[in-house]
């Protein structure tokens, strides 16, 4: 693609920038959930959309996830395309019913009678001492769901083209954002852009190793392949950028080239999503690794509170460094 | 009575007859022979709720249901023999045999389909009346759900944001007194369940729902409400479910003289037809011929149906994701 | 006024003060310096709600409680300074740093804990109440909530299940007329909040909760009912929060005039205080003496707490599982 | 264990006889649940114990999963061990808040001050044609949560004795059984006999390749096995028991023997809890393996109803014998 002009803006500024001009370009694009409307929502990524699109396109919920989801579901069979908002990852829980009973099945199980145009927006993650019920990161539940698509970006770049892609996608989509990582900035295209779901992109080519991490992970994936290299170590850092559909030959391609491979993320190791993409990898051949696959990932234990804690858990770039370097041998 | 009333409550019986004949081909033939699987959860004793509310309504007004929901289904038009063909698993069924009994829909005509998850219709419905209030079609959504389903969370958050945005929602309850095994006073702490809807400023109707034309009168003027001034309305229909929670339900729960009692109380059918030939509307023999007429309509469908093919084992591989969007 | 009488409001007095004085701490110095992480919610202009029915109740009663639960925590005992070691983030603070501003809890005085997650307490405090029940020790579980959280389904199904059980709860609702950003007339349908139990036969009751006795005197005699008839009660107060929703809230949901007027005009402390220099109970300069007294205390918990060790990152892999059981 | 008498009980007799017997041993061991009381459970697992124990410690609900689930998780805050039934593991979804939200993280963000003995029990999965809302298997959501335990006994007597187990942990446990397994036979001992979570068994020794499964899936391996000895192939069978805790030294002990490991499980193998064992295993060592894992699992579409679909669908014992094949290359 040809780079036009860019703009540096924040991941919340990102995800807007998707949202108004989905909802200029699509009368049927809906948004709404808890304090998106009048406040602009609690992260400030739908700031001014209710203003300039109406209160019937963009609205405010009760406290209600049972019932934001569900209705999200409903004003998709009949043609609409709403974007709905869980205000934390955490609770998915409420709205689970409708997403992955309701969403994710209706199409299957009618035979194909219904499209289901539906996105579910939602921060997750922690490090900013949200504690334990407000900071977990549940990609592996969505992406263990057939009829679910899991988009989870890392850079504002890929929030934006992604979100608008989601939003025309005629799939459910769960959409997860990074509470902590909304402010973090980065050059987004003036043009419009869409980017397709179940492409992954490599962000940085290298020869020694190869990392996959998405979502906020990935910038400290990316921050550690500096330090890397610096050391005279040279890893490739690719982004699923969606969960599902997983771009799994990006993956093996570049684990071909460099024989190591390392995956970074903030969920909870243990039957996280990291586990699907070592073992897709080692079901290809074990000859396709010189040394054994390497995750770093939570420890098993909820978001503790207080900031030492905290930081000790969440994966770091430092953790990232030792990760790669334990793979190297 | 006026030529067109008449038709009507003809047409009520007929859809009655359909119901009735269909459910019992499923407890009679369908379920001893082994013809599906899982559970089939009969209507048998509810078709007034499902006829009376379902006429009441436009071709174009949505309906979701629920698990019991195959008398829906034939009133809002479906087509017998795709819904033997679906319940049988094949391959022509409603859902191309991915569905089954418990997720009939017919797209087409506005019947979005069953949805046996308990109460998780009730905020789909809601989304389907704010589409048509935006649309501004003059649509309403329907949602059945039985008295078990008013205790679910998704109900109340589905009601009070219907209420608060104001959306063209029919909230029909078939009080059949059980949720499985669970008696009414086990399961709601206010018996009078009209009431459960005033904490989000919706009125409730309490309705016989076992006289059609009751039924009919009181979805009519509900709808028009709704319809008119895009505000929910909430309808408890007393009946009664003279089979078992489905087909394999041993029915422990209850005496068979109290099946037995209420069926001969308050059958709607025998209700019906009471009436019809009371007031000449009818004659004897011609209930006579419309139930041979039906009865060889099921049949006919059911046949039909038997005769129709197997998906292939792969077939469950397609159909998860639409192609393409926008 | 009775000597007893005097001692109680007196009681109220200090603890209203100390709950304000220990948010004005968070909001002045703690918030500034960056002293806690995340997201603190301030329970200024709801003190008399917390101590009114916190102190209606016995110390074996059971409080679970909200994000905004500072206040009820310090209404039920709760160590000052252990609370602020634990907001900001100390080995030696209630949750050992592991739980911060929204998760207070200390099980030796039945403060089962907060619960930020909304409506998520209801059921919760049913539980809590039916272990009392079952147990017969005569107490009362209490579940605080906002006035946004009778808008999840987990109230809704807690309060049908409290009621049908007859279990001894208290739903003791904040009416702070916001939710956030949301004003009470865009979450709620109806605005009567105190009906909005009667779907469960449980008759609500509206208290202004600016007024400390009368948050005493309806709680004491809901609590009193409650805990007899084994039945829960419902309760809304009427208040408001003189802040945002947490100490990094824009609020540009309403005017600052707006919440400027209702501090003045309603602010539950300067409410006592000139009742009770009014009626003689107190003179103003014992008024300042308390004010002074309990400021000083505030700090000294805060100046403490600041001195306390911080975890190791280590310890944040112990305490996931109880070793052990029967 | 010295082997006393046996009975030979169904399934859900077993699940039956650990609820009596804990019901009888422990005042404080509550239950509850829709149509658990007088009806005695959909599946008949819990005939006759309201009668048994009165109906103030075996209750029948409302249909109330959000309030079900969060009763159980107060009345264990004071003190009870209740056993909370949710009639289908779809509709965990309604529950998740409770479980994950708060049962999981209440002793952990409270600094330990609490005990959280409270057990979900809940059937999962298909075979029976009840199409996708009601035949999911959900264990991979519930393992992935630090605060649980998951359980999913495939045998009578590792259910009875771990249901056992699992009441008296003073930890919330996920227990996950099988709707279709109800009526599957083995011997139990009519002696006490708790099975302590987290202990792997070795259903069935051999050299040649190492299967690991759970819940009913396990029976069809042990069945594979049969039809692979009769081949002159020699599989291990081991039944993990609990994913959570999970017991991977017996697991690594027979993949050092065998080199071989084929892991059958129900569940969407996507994202699914094979993947974290395959993982486990080559983490440790690539050299454990001779061969690539191979996983036998579900494809990533809803379950339908359709008998000949769903046999598809759902890994049969023939799918096992395929997939060992595979595996010996
Ligand atoms: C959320 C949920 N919980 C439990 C069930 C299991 N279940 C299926 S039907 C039913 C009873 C429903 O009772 P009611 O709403 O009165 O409808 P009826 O069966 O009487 O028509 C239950 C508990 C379910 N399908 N969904
Ligand atoms: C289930 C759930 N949804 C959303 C949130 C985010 N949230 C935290 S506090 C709050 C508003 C609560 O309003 P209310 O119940 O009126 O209590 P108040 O803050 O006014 O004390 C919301 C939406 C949450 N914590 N839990
Ligand atoms: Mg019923
Ligand atoms: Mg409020």
């Amino acid at each position: 693609m040809a780079e036009g002009k860019l703009r540096n803006i924040t991941y919340a500024q990102a995800i807007r920038t998707a949202l108004r001009e989905e909802l200029k370009r699509d009368e049927r694009v809906l948004l709404f959930g808890e304090d998106v409307g009048y406040y602009g929502g609690v992260y400030g990524a739908t700031v001014g959309l209710q203003k300039e699109f109406g209160e019937d396109r963009v609205r405010d919920t009760p406290i209600s996830e049972m019932a934001i989801a569900g209705v999200a579901v409903g004003a998709a069979l009949a043609g609409y395309r709403p974007v709905a908002e869980i205000m934390y990852v955490d609770f998915l829980a409420h709205a689970s019913d409708a997403i992955v009973n309701n969403a994710a099945k209706w199409r299957y199980m009618s035979g194909e009678q219904f499209r289901l145009p539906v996105v579910f927006r939602s921060p997750g993650g922690g490090g900013a001492g949200y504690a334990a019920q407000h900071s977990q990161s549940l990609e592996a539940w969505f992406a263990h769901i057939p009829g679910l698509k899991v988009a989870a970006p890392g850079l504002p770049r890929d929030a934006r083209g992604l979100l608008k892609a989601a939003i025309r996608d005629d799939n459910p989509v769960v959409f997860l954002e990074h509470k902590a990582h909304y402010t973090f900035k980065g050059e987004v295209p003036v043009a419009e852009e869409v980017i397709p779901l179940g492409v992954a992109e490599v962000k940085r080519s290298g020869k020694d190793a190869t990392v996959v991490s998405w979502s906020k992970t990935l910038t400290h994936a990316l921050e550690a392949a500096e330090t890397l290299a610096g050391e005279g170590i040279d890893v490739e850092v690719i982004d699923p950028r969606t969960l599902q559909p997983l771009d799994m030959a990006t993956i093996l391609a570049s684990v071909g080239r460099t024989g190591r491979l390392i995956v970074a993320h903030e969920a909870v190791e243990f039957a996280g999503f990291g586990a699907e993409i070592v073992t897709q990898v080692v079901e290809r051949g074990l000859d396709l690794l010189k040394r054994p696959p390497v995750r770093v990932a939570a420890p098993f234990v909820p978001i503790p509170y207080s900031e030492p804690m905290e930081r000790f858990v969440i994966p770091q770039p430092t953790d990232i460094v030792a990760g790669v370097k334990r793979c190297l041998g | 009575m006026a030529v067109k009333d008449r038709e009507r409550l003809l047409h009520f019986y007929e859809d009655m007859l359909r119901i009735r004949f269909f459910e019992e081909q499923v407890r009679d033939v369908l379920y001893p022979q082994r013809l599906f699987r899982g559970s089939s959860h009969l209507a048998i004793g509810q078709e007034a709720v499902a006829v009376g509310a379902v006429h009441a309504l436009q071709a174009e007004d949505y309906v979701i249901s629920t698990h019991r929901g195959h008398g829906h289904a034939i009133a809002k038009g479906l087509d017998l023999q795709r819904m033997f063909a679906e319940i049988m698993g094949r391959r022509t069924g409603y859902d191309r045999g991915k569905g089954g009994s418990m997720h009939l829909a017919d797209a087409s005509l506005n019947f979005i389909g069953e949805n046996p998850v308990v109460g998780s219709n009730t905020p789909m419905a809601a989304g389907l009346a704010l589409a048509a209030k935006l649309e501004g079609n003059g649509r309403v959504a329907a949602a059945f759900l039985g008295e078990g389903a008013l205790n679910t969370g998704a109900f109340h958050e589905a009601a009070n944001l219907a209420a608060l945005w104001s959306l063209p929602v029919l909230f029909l309850c078939e009080n059949n007194l059980y949720a499985i095994s669970v008696p009414l006073d086990k399961s709601s702490a206010l018996q009078d369940l009209e009431r459960r809807a005033e904490a989000y400023g919706i009125p409730g109707r309490r309705v016989n729902g076992m006289r059609v034309m009751e039924v009919y009168d009181a979805v009519s003027s509900a709808a028009e409400a709704t319809r008119e001034r895009s505000f929910p309305s909430f309808l408890v229909f007393d009946t009664y479910r003279f089979e078992g929670h489905h087909t394999s339900d041993k029915q422990t729960y209850r005496t068979q003289e109290e099946a037995l009692e209420e069926f001969r109380q308050r059958d709607p059918i025998h209700i019906l037809e009471f009436e019809m030939i009371d007031d000449h509307t009818v004659p004897i023999p011609t209930t006579i011929e419309y139930r041979d007429r039906i009865r060889a309509e099921v049949d006919a469908a059911f046949e039909a149906a038997l005769a129709e093919p197997w998906p292939a084992p792969e077939d469950a591989l397609t159909g998860v994701y639409a192609e393409g969007g926008e």
